[in-house]
């Protein structure tokens, strides 16, 4: 789960992380409000969650109320790579003397903690990394022992930081640190990290949650609803599917992360084009199946192929969720099914009954069927 | 000389951790079915009474000591799965397979290096255990489609490995051990390890790898292969996901081109693995390389 | 630094360990008040940081206010061990079904925090230790990973506990383990636990924080000044002093606890009896020197013995501390001194200029004057 | 075969951590005069500028790369201590001798472990360092009371290592290694460790432990000098301690009679190791077993 900049910059401010002055605007009227704050001087920040936000046009300096107003008419409804602006972050202009990159992250390689600092911040922290990677100090921290003064040091005298700025790169990091931890997050990052005339300052934030702890973390449901995911990732999400929406028109279900990706594959390597990524997880009830159809279907697709290879999961729980969107819902589309492993034969016998339904036997050939029928 | 399978055979004396869930019983009967040896269970506060035969007990302490199982399998829901990985490492068992799926990743951290320290393997977590066809099983996979061989199978994906291995039976080759070593972030087991012993397995004479996007695994197993004598077969699931999608596991996300299909593809291509494109390809390169 | 009991107690209820009903009085009028409000059945606990105070009648029982009176009557002023009672905790009478010990300390063989529990609370935990071994439960938790439920459940198998009260139980003991951690204790104790109908319910509560980290803890410093030391225990912790004062008529000072202990032993060994234990610590001050002689002088003992074998100590700055409280402070008894080490000449040759001291080169020669001329 | 002193000899390196400090550059000095190799010191932000002709650098890490260390001393004050002995651990340095006196107990929890696994010898914290008379001296301690020779010497306390030392060199007894373990609570060497190492040491013919109050270490070192081939001499401090008193060190505290003098003190003899009830007496008993 990512937060947006604004949700996540109050949680940095509450972990006294310096932050710039700002607030959330719904409306060119709010927006006016606190561009007068700061006498027109401000930033505007769209805040959806989209890499490369800045690039596309999503941040915008203004030097008067009124260019800001104008701004925020352009901002809002502004499609960044799907994803429609309907908040704007309103910020004081920092005066920004040289932008630093600090963050912490979970380097599975070395099953630790890594905190990076660099002082070419601002920038797409890989793209550093490709071309300069001696500007990007690293250090491991020991999930045994946590953060000490020594991992500090190291990683500041690594990065050529200024001596000047050590305590002080020191206080963000280690309260980034404690985010993190507290948070469980996969990822917190500051960048970039601006050194102003007031001192060091998180001029963006991100804060990246581990969906599998937010169960420990009541507060961050709400939170949560807030995120832009489209209302059929959120419904998605609520039923515990991996759901994404892609381009094409041939709609996936599996079972697995890795049979969904392979099944996406297959259909473009029979010449398709996948509409989503789906999968259900391990063990999934008929409730589930249900739903994953009805979110396909919504979604305007030519055909369905549901591919499982029941381990966990039953054949039969998920032929008998066949049988109930078929039964409830109006579905216009083939669906193709290939039902292999767990309750295989079980499966397969509840299928038999019903029309409207491909069964197939080996995944090759239902991908192939899904495609064509999708032409 | 005896042929043994790696991690675990038909001596492999198991103890179900969460034996009384849903998943826990519909396993264990599985698993007994297979013939696998499940000597305990263990349910906190049950203990003393018993499912399916299998006496039960409160701690994997008291379960060891009372049945000398040596391995375990973990079928814990999520919030109490770590430290049930925390428990069975301090017992001293030498493998532990954890199924669980969906584990915080700071949890995962802290068992990671418990289990490193006292020496055991851990399979998993979020996975689909481990198989040696005909001798054992410890896992949820559908074991029908498993067939004694000399082919050793290791998978970041469950459902593919059940998929690569059925088209494997199909064409009438089995398996010697099959391991799916789970799909998260941190493992127990990463591709290397699992290599090197089925390099050293008398069984096995071709592997299949199967990998993901995501992390740097794959390539690092790939200046791996550089130095083995069998022949590996490899398969990447991904080539198609868009990049900075989430892709459901917290293994699969493309992080910036760094762990993208391609670049484990041209990894492992290079260390003269052939990778199949589809999960019927591979079955049909492992099958040429039998045949030599 | 031990905490009192109702300042423990304090602390344990806001981790949320129920403790019983009550309050801290410090007069007649006081615990006539508090006991009117349990109608009279209340337990009177003399505040004191002192072991066997039950046994030496500081825990009394009343059923009446006016036997509640009567008993603090006694109470106050009462001396238990040479401490004086000031204050009383009167609590509510609790209708106790069994009890049970928990605790948390820090295991020195094993380098690791342990975990007890016992279902024979109530006692002295060292006295069911020896006769009852196998009632006592252990659990050692690995200070890398802390605590986890699972070195709880084999806590309570272990300590045959009842299955009926695994939760509570384990939920007492991560609030312990909690405050454990957070206040960097060496000791956490609760004993009796104690079984009534409303549940468990710390009965008595004992926190012993590790004087090393009290720097880390300023809510602590208040605490510490209320806590029963002697006034000149009080003045020695301030300088930094370890002071213990006993019975005998012999001051001591040394460098390092160890040498303190030999130089008593010496005493006793040579027919003596030593006044006190005093360490100056590593790299004593001329100020801290000066302080220790005020201190002993002021305990009324016949002579004085200052061991000094300098590593990290300078003698020569032990002997300008030497003069400086000769200078200052009124002495009318003998001082012999032993000084070696570090700066031994320069030391030596700052006390040839002094009458009253008697410089010896043997810690045996030095005790034995030391011990002749408190005769 | 050249004869080597246990942990530390003549070609050990030294780094002193906290090296600008009142402390650490005052027994620099003195180790220097003594003739240690000491190459480097740190001083985070110093890093750059030298004192007394030793190159400081901000981190153990560039320090150990540039100077080669392999043993730090750390006189950094307690508040800070633990991450310096961290700090050395992490470097990889074979040696940590920890003076500081005053660390916080769960820190000291904490990095023993660090140490343990990282393989390294920690001396102390709350110690006097090591000596070996001659060759080395990585410490605090009063050098001109040493005397090259044949005795070693092991102590929980350092003014009684001093004394005890003193009254050895005084009747013409030097020694091979003297090594003082600290006397907090948890410390980096137990006495086991430590006559393990005089047991294999050659140059080495007596052992001294100097013990006191508190904990079970002397009564653990009692059963396994029983096994030891060479002969130790015993003293023990705080038999005039009451009970339930604090006398100082976190260490020193007696624990309802266990770790007592007089139960140490029984412990040892049992083994058959002579006690001394002064520090002139264990002296005058080494200078006994010495003649034989």
């Amino acid at each position: 789960m990512r937060l947006l900049e604004y949700q996540a910059k109050q949680i940095f401010k509450n972990y006294g992380i310096p932050i710039p002055k700002g607030e959330v605007a719904k409306s060119i009227e709010e927006v006016e409000k606190i561009a007068e704050k700061f006498n027109g001087k401000v930033v505007l920040k769209a805040q959806v969650l989209v890499g490369g936000r800045g690039k596309s046009g999503g941040v915008r300096k203004a030097t008067s109320v009124n260019e800001a107003k104008k701004i925020a008419t352009e901002l809002f409804g502004y499609n960044i790579k799907g994803h429609i602006v309907k908040k704007l972050l309103v910020e004081e202009m920092l005066e920004i003397k040289s932008e630093f990159y600090a963050g912490f992250t979970i380097d599975r390689s070395s099953k630790s903690i890594v905190a990076i600092l660099s002082t070419m911040g601002g920038m797409d922290v890989e793209e550093v990394a490709a071309k300069y990677p001696q500007k990007i100090a690293k250090q491991k921290i020991d999930p045994r022992w946590g953060l000490w003064d020594y991992n500090l040091r190291n990683l500041l005298k690594n990065s050529s930081s200024p001596k000047e700025l050590w305590s002080d790169l020191s206080d963000i990091l280690r309260k980034l640190y404690n985010i993190m931890i507290s948070y469980e997050a996969e990822l917190v990052e500051i960048n970039p990290l601006a050194l102003t005339p007031q001192g060091l300052v998180a001029a963006d934030a991100r804060l990246n949650i581990d969906d599998n702890a937010i169960f420990r973390k009541k507060e961050l449901f709400e939170m949560r609803e807030i995120t832009e995911e489209s209302e059929i990732e959120k419904e998605a999400i609520k039923f515990g599917l991996n759901y994404v929406q892609l381009k094409g028109n041939v709609g996936i279900i599996a079972n697995g992360a890795g049979m969904a990706m392979a099944t996406m594959d297959l259909i473009k390597i029979m010449g398709g084009e996948p509409a989503n990524f789906l999968d259900v997880g391990g063990g999934a009830s008929k409730e589930v199946v249900e739903k994953a159809i009805e979110i396909i279907t919504k979604s305007g697709v030519k055909s369905i192929f549901i591919n499982i290879f029941g381990g966990i999961t039953r054949c039969d729980e998920v032929a008998k969720g066949i049988v109930d969107a078929l039964n409830r819902q109006k579905i216009g589309i083939p669906i193709i099914v290939r039902l292999s492993g767990t309750n295989e034969e079980e499966g397969k016998n509840i299928l038999k009954k019903l029309k409207n339904i491909i069964v197939v036997n080996e995944m090759e050939e239902g991908a192939k069927i899904a495609v064509d029928l999708a032409r | 000389m005896i042929f043994l399978s790696i991690i675990v055979d038909e001596n492999t004396k198991v103890v179900v951790q969460g034996i009384t869930g849903k998943q826990g019983s519909f396993h264990t009967q599985r698993m007994l079915s297979y013939g696998t040896k499940i000597v305990a269970g263990t349910s906190p506060g049950k203990g003393g009474s018993e499912i399916l035969g299998i006496p039960i007990y409160d701690t994997i302490e008291e379960a060891v000591k009372e049945s000398k199982a040596n391995t375990s399998i973990i079928f814990v829901p999520a919030p109490f799965a770590a430290d049930a990985v925390m428990e069975a490492a301090e017992a001293n068992l030498s493998v532990i397979v954890c199924i669980t799926e969906g584990i915080p990743v700071h949890d995962e951290l802290k068992f990671y290096w418990k289990v490193k320290e006292k020496g055991a393997i851990l399979v998993g977590p979020n996975c689909p255990g481990i198989i040696s066809p005909g001798k054992t099983h410890v896992g949820i996979m559908p074991t029908h489609v498993f067939k004694r061989g000399n082919v050793g199978v290791v998978s970041r994906s469950g459902t593919l490995t059940y998929q690569i291995s059925y088209n494997l039976t199909r064409l009438g080759i089995g398996q010697s051990t099959v391991i799916g070593i789970g799909g998260d972030r941190i493992t127990g087991l990463s591709f290397v390890e699992v290599l090197e012993m089925f390099e050293k397995d008398e069984e096995t004479e071709v592997v299949v790898m199967i990998g993901e996007i995501g992390g740097r695994d794959e390539e690092i197993a790939a200046e791996f292969i550089k130095d083995m004598s069998k022949p590996i077969v490899g398969y990447i699931a991904g080539l198609t996901a868009p990049p900075e999608k989430r892709m459901g596991h917290a293994g699969a996300i493309v992080e910036g081109g760094v762990g993208s299909a391609e670049s484990k593809i041209a990894a492992l291509k290079k260390s003269g693995v052939e990778v199949g494109k589809t999960p019927m390809e591979v079955a049909e390169i492992v099958a040429r390389k039998m045949k030599r």
